[in-house]
């Protein structure tokens, strides 16, 4: 490789401005074909019901806007061209296959709302994707409709709360770990629940005694993931989960870190009664900068009345969709989620099969085990316990040169690797959340550890230098302070704006 | 396996250094009766072209029909350019993350900024965020704003010609929330918000929003001013949701009209169809309300040498910082839709838009007319449309399978979910069909 | 835009070493399922026919080997990311829809050996295809077999050679002016040709008396581009047509350049017996770092019977191949040509139509007249007179300053330009050849024409600096002479190459 | 028209700028006899939709067939991996032009390097060119090679059991080239070239090259030594040809049994059929007669920091310095063909690329003793071949054609270019069939 260090990595980067600031007025990227007679003669809408003018958005020729968003793509690092250790993100390798199937006209061009004989192909997928989850889980019942993690979490907790309304036994609090996800106490909020903390105990884990203590008949549920976010497995879960089910509490298992557990315990022998499924982690499809995603749901036997409908169902000839279900929560998508994620996910575990999740789960512990072993020399590792699919470290060894997470995470750009989770979990200061996932090789972790480490000399020898980076990004330290209290949220004509 | 680069040399010398003999010891620490049950019992993996066949086996089991498909009913069938599939299908936007390091993020962040501008000149608002999961859960959230901005009212109005999807999640957003219910408001003979039931409803305990479909699931556009007066006469927030993005190409921005929280579906601006999602929850709103709106900010600010940038922002509103308190509890949204719509609308922009949107509404009326005069049908509604309208016709079920049998999907007949319109068919127009392919149409549903 | 001039272009440029210094024994990006019974059963190729090995290959995962090609493909310049004034090669946009039409499955996975009958989607495109070609450039007949421009006039000059043989009359020589492109006198050799110049005129035409004086019993033909290579239309190319046409001989005209007439001048009303259409360049199918391209041919009545076989002919009901043409030169390619291109250009004349083909060539010529003028005055101009497409400047002006084209076209790269083709056309001393083509934006134009005279300023001021650029890209000035020396072409292992 | 960026205001200020009126003045200096002819009659531009709607149309007058086309003979199918279309979409790939400045370049010429070397070690040579047009033109080449390295030669011959149209290009190329002809040397009864026919052949005037395929257009597997052992007793070169680069997979590398020269076509590197082309000509030969080599070529050198950096060479070679004294007049080729082969070769890699030829040849043998077992089929041929065999069947093209409307496509049958092979079916069998596809071909050619 020429050169060496981060400077190997010095190139251009082409500049682009605002989709706003280019074009000229009247230019157009579609032709509209000039309306037919017919089209001329009818009567259009009233006047005083449209609007003048769309004068903001872009007057741009197409390649003018191809070659903007071309641009632009350079200037992320991405799963795709980077190593990105993203901690809690399982950001692995999203198989390009995986787009192509999704493309196929047949999944691509058809109405949500054509009749069922219409769509067997797309209901069978669905269902059989329903199973696979079933199997990987040992849930019982599932439905896909949720968009993201967090929308299944809601979804669980909306089922957990008709679950005890039903019984006539509605409940007020829901327990979580301080290491917990926001998500996870704001889903609750959004159920109406009040969030109990539950302390992290001295090993990462919590303590069972503590949830005992906690655990009355006021709670409704524990939230717990497993690993949890330090990356470690929670290992009194059997325990945790029987002590809230004698007080008659339900057990929602937040499936964000499924890829630490395929082939090495399943959710569903754990005691939870409600876990999601991040299909744009465990399940390989692209996170697309944001999203979308797919978060479905599992439950066992006494929640699956409570899921949401329509219900992918078999007739004795076909598939159908179903809105019978009384007790269903109703729906939480608009039709049945986010539908070209379920081809993608699908097309995954088909490609892997059962063998290829577990050995996929195996390396991803592996991996991180590695990247843990050889990194804890040089950082801090708040908590020693065996981890599986990712790791936590914190910056207290570098506090003596002044030099925090953040110089890290930022130096770590100019050595082309993306940085890891930081500041989260909460319960450790300055944490760096590292999860490499089965999908990198032993070289590229090699290098980021040597990347790592040649971090730590940097921060004795030239600290000011460290906490100057990114110096190769085409952009340096964003003003966020700034960004919060004088927010520009559009792009404004100069006329307007000034 | 293609995907995973280890081999079992790698695994081996890995442990080694590590200290470790097997995979296994790694999870020695899971207790055993778990890792007992958990192997996976599933089919052996496939190779690239055994996985092709089959997704290509399950596709052609599905019939889309595509110009022959004259459904609506919130899912809208347009062209999708070229360039849009080719921009969302770069890898460096496709895998990317949440930009959480924004300088080496610009590239999300900047077209985020994008989008955000071009949503608030489609609404007519200040400040749009960056994605919500589909139309349905963006009203939800709509509704739960209202109520932080209205802790005293107990209540939220909704159309009843909302569509019937976007109002059971609300319902189910809003369960066990509190105090706090939604109320259907019916529509008139003419399909828009019946005034005197509006009145009636506004009359009883406080209003936190009414909410408005824009056009309604009917394709019917209310007139917004006229509600928005009541809304404002009962200190309600007036909520708008258009279904149907494409009709803010033509239709007066719900921001200049009174709307104070805009909602939306931005599937039609370059995401195809695909059974029903990925879509695009669009969310706009006055400035004002900025720090109760829930998803995810952009905003331009300046690195350490004054070079212009992006970053997110205002994220005390959300869950990772403020956790129960947050706003919403959305983390993951639909970013890259929000990118091809981006790209769809920088594409077709404001000639573009603006000229699809009154073809689209034009060849719905023409068909409309060929309707009644070539199969009988009666509009159900007086009001203007868009691109969707409801007709009655008689044995209109009967009728709709009949077509269905000559591969004409005649819309969604209404009675499902209004059972006093079970004569009735929702139809949806676009650029999409051929004016003889609106014959076809016609052809199938004749008595 | 942030930053001003080349800086705002500084950025990274992640590192990637060669495919065959990553990897790991045994790592593969396929699986092959394992054999079924019936082929383990079988008898296998001898094992004395067979290699040992193939360990030369990379040993790599599917995600590595994307990640690699992401990488290195953003080192590229590139039309679609890069205003790309490279004289000669027409790079205008290229359609992403064409790239959706050519993967149709109809199109994309056709055997060229399935019988007529299951061809005719595609062999009618090819007739309605060679339909379009003849109606643009006034030709009666064509050949979409040749696979480049090159191939083209090959075909076009075997075509010449039969017709003269058939009449009994070889003839030896071809008339090829100075400027000419180097495939015309390669293409002419390749015919057992030998080749005459003919001198530049001073206005950088062919002076119809220099064809008369050389134009003789012994030549075959001349071959013509036009607009030449200097952008220039000939002027007298219907009288010398006439010329060499009185001589017996017959006129070749490099269509090379070809974006300049449309709707402007046919080549078939000059006086072209034969010419090829560089589907690459004027009919915007992608260069594709250096190809595939296509390069047709068109002929005037009297040469058809020597185009190419097999031939796409209409029968009563459908389309045929036919090979019954006895006076054919025969094939010049295993099947029909790049019919992938085929259909890519097929579906740019169907989205521009005749009117929108005449406008794009009108832009061409008034984005290069634009460039032209506002340039003029930076840098020398040797040919004065009108241009059509493109306009060729020399660097004499910058001598003083010890400044080369060479250092004006690296610099270019500092500011996001590709370069002009340089030094080429040999008539001119330190040629920069640009041609803008009719896809770029004023704006484009005008921030190009600000970095040339940006450039100009810095030879002045500072010409060290200018001929060491350029200084941001991942590389900088390339050793070539090292490598015509020592060429080292292909990766060896350490052992082998040490 | 959306792919022109300029509006009429632009054209105006711009034609103002330079001191015009009309965009017809940039022309006036033609003469105006041409110009007054020149309007193109061709119908008006149509939009995205409206195209892509032709083209699909067309698309769909074709049909491939695919598992059930057992057509080789110079195609063949194969499973196109994902990552190479995700590679070859690349824009900065696929619109670049011929890399002229290197420090732009770096990616096309990278993979160009990893391209040569790939190509070098499947053939077993030490120099390949950056691509020829296709393994005809390929062949056509190395015979222009040969005859520049041997110019006292007046002939070549060519094994008759090379590809018909190969055999054509050849001549096209030669005709009228000079005092140099090819020659045909006929095929023995086991399909190999008839070492009689090839003895009496050299016996002749100096022999530039023999060429033999390799396999052969019967997928027949030469025995190359022995060929070679000729060829250097005649002082002429051996050019092996490679119609089916997946052969390479499985068979001794070319350069370690003699050939001089190797090409072939590498259209089974990923690059589909598409109805024969773009496919990709490859070309290889011995590191000394590099300077006579058609074809673009990259080196790796050095930037002036030292870095490594990769570099267009010995241009002295080629047309645009060397003119009519070039090796070739080869100027676009097929670059982003190589780089699909480059990707494809990537992924196959050591291991994948030889279970996959493996495969290839393993099934083919199924095939053929299904169809001698199934459907009275016999080998033409006796020597062993690699993925496609010549069957003798009674009435051959008779069942050919009824295999046809079962939707079979049986082959090619070999009459039209061997009439001596009326009776027989040349069968291409690849990983893509499947073992009931197999099935399917010996029921449709069942008597
Ligand atoms: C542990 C955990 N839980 C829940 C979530 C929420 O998932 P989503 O972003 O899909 O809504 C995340 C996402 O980062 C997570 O890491
Ligand atoms: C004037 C001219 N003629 C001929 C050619 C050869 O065309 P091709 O590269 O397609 O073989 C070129 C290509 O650059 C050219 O510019």
């Amino acid at each position: 490789m020429s050169g060496v260090g981060p400077e190997r990595n010095r190139g251009i980067s082409l500049a682009e401005p605002l989709l706003f600031e280019r074009g000229s007025a009247g230019r157009v990227g579609i032709d509209v074909p000039p309306l037919d007679r017919v089209e001329r003669e009818v009567e259009p809408v009233p006047a005083e019901l449209c609007r003048d003018d769309l004068e903001s958005l872009p007057e741009l020729s197409e390649p003018e806007v191809l070659r903007h968003f071309l641009r632009l793509s350079q200037w992320n690092f991405s799963a795709a061209t980077n190593f990105y250790p993203l901690g809690s993100c399982t950001m692995k390798y999203n198989p390009v296959l995986d787009e192509q199937v999704a493309r196929l006209p047949g999944f691509a061009r058809l109405h949500p709302a054509v009749p069922d004989a219409f769509a067997q192909g797309a209901l069978g997928l669905m269902a059989e994707l329903e199973r696979m989850l079933a199997e990987v889980s040992g849930m019982d019942a599932i439905s896909l409709q949720p968009a993201a993690g967090a929308q299944g979490e809601l979804t669980g907790m909306k089922m957990i709360r008709a679950y005890h309304a039903e019984r006539g036994d509605p409940r007020r609090t829901v327990l979580i770990p301080e290491s917990a996800h926001g998500t996870n106490p704001a889903s609750s909020a959004l159920c109406g629940y009040q969030v109990v903390p539950v302390p992290s105990g001295r090993e990462g884990m919590i303590d069972p005694a503590a949830v005992a203590k906690l655990a009355d008949e006021r709670v409704a549920a524990i939230m717990i993931t497993n690993p949890n976010t330090l990356g470690l497995f929670e290992k009194d879960i059997v325990r945790i989960t029987e002590i809230v089910h004698a007080k008659g509490a339900q057990v929602y298992l937040d499936g964000a870190n499924l890829n630490a557990l395929l082939g090495v315990a399943k959710p569903g022998h754990m005691g939870a009664d409600v876990l999601q499924f991040n299909l744009h982690k465990t399940f390989s499809t692209p996170h697309g900068g944001g999203g979308p995603g797919a978060g479905p749901v599992g439950v066992r036997q006494h929640l699956a009345d409570y899921l949401p409908t329509p219900r992918v169902v078999r007739t004795e000839h076909a598939w159908t969709r179903s809105d019978a279900a009384p007790k269903s929560i109703g729906r939480v998508h608009g039709f049945f989620g986010n539908f070209g994620m379920l081809v993608r996910a699908y097309a995954y575990i088909l490609a892997l099969g059962g063998d290829g999740l577990e050995r996929a789960t195996a390396l991803a512990i592996l991996n991180a085990n590695y990247l843990r072993h050889h990194l804890e020399d040089a950082f801090e590792l708040p908590y020693r316990e065996p981890c599986l699919h990712e790791c936590v470290f914190s910056d207290r060894r570098l506090e003596p040169f002044g030099v925090r997470t953040l110089d890290v995470a930022k130096r770590l750009l100019d050595y082309g690797f993306y940085a890891p989770t930081i500041y989260f979990p909460l319960v450790v200061s300055g944490a760096m959340m590292i999860e490499p996932t089965e999908s990198e090789s032993r070289e590229t972790l090699d290098e980021f550890i040597a990347a790592m480490h040649t971090i730590v000399a940097e921060a004795r020898e030239d600290a000011e230098r460290l906490k100057a980076a990114p110096h190769l990004t085409r952009v340096s330290r964003l003003d966020e302070v700034r960004a919060a209290r004088h927010p520009v949220l559009r792009w404004r004509p100069r006329s307007e704006s000034a | 396996m293609r995907y995973l680069p280890h081999t079992d040399a790698d695994v081996q010398s890995m442990l080694r250094s590590i200290g470790h003999e097997a995979l296994g010891d790694l999870v020695a620490h899971v207790p055993a009766d778990l890792r007992r049950r958990a192997a996976i019992e599933l089919e052996a993996g496939r190779s690239e072209p055994e996985v092709l066949e089959r997704l290509t086996a399950l596709a052609s089991e599905n019939r889309p029909l595509e110009k022959t498909c004259f459904a609506g009913a919130g899912a809208y069938p347009h062209h999708v350019p070229a360039a849009v599939d080719t921009v969302i299908s770069r890898s460096e936007f496709a895998t990317a993350y949440t930009p959480y390091q924004p300088e080496v993020s610009q590239g999300t962040l900047q077209a985020i900024f994008e989008f955000q501008t071009m949503v608030t000149a489609l609404f007519g608002l200040e400040v749009a965020n960056a994605s919500m999961y589909d139309g349905a859960s963006a009203t939800a959230e709509a509704v739960l704003m209202a109520r932080r901005l209205r802790p005293k009212a107990g209540r939220v109005l909704l159309a009843a010609s909302l569509p019937p999807a976007y109002r059971q999640v609300v319902r189910t957003y809003l369960e066990g929330i509190g105090d706090f219910v939604a109320e259907d408001v019916s529509f008139g003979p003419d399909g828009r918000v019946d005034s005197a039931a509006l009145d009636r409803a506004l009359a009883g305990a406080p209003v936190a929003a009414i909410v408005v479909g824009y056009p309604s699931y009917f394709g019917v556009i209310e007139d917004l001013r006229a509600v928005g007066e009541r809304a404002r006469g009962a200190d309600a927030l007036l909520v708008t949701v258009t279904p149907e993005g494409m009709a803010l190409g033509l239709l007066r921005e719900p921001g200049a009209v009174g709307a104070d929280i805009a909602v939306g579906e931005g599937q039609s601006f370059g995401l195809g169809l695909s059974f029903g999602g990925p879509y695009l929850g669009l969310f706009a709103t006055r400035e004002r309300f900025v720090r109760s709106m829930p998803g995810r900010l952009v905003s331009e600010t300046i690195d350490d040498r004054g070079r212009r940038g992006f970053v997110l922002t205002l994220a005390t509103r959300e869950q990772h910082i403020r956790r129960e308190r947050a706003t919403s509890n959305i983390c993951t949204n639909q970013g890259l839709c929000a990118l091809a719509a981006t790209v769809y609308l920088a594409l077709a922009g404001r000639t573009g838009l603006r000229a699809l949107a009154d073809r689209n509404a034009r060849r719905a009326r023409h068909a409309l007319r060929r309707l009644c005069d070539g199969a009988g049908a009666q509009p159900v509604f007086a009001a203007p449309f868009f691109n969707e309208f409801a007709i009655r016709l008689p044995a209109a079920r009967r009728r709709w399978e009949r077509a269905l049998a000559v591969d004409v999907i005649a819309g969604v007949p209404l009675g499902d979910a209004y059972p006093e319109l079970e004569d009735a068919l929702l139809l949806c127009v676009t650029e999409v069909h051929a004016l003889s392919d609106i014959e076809r149409l016609v052809e199938a549903l004749r008595p």
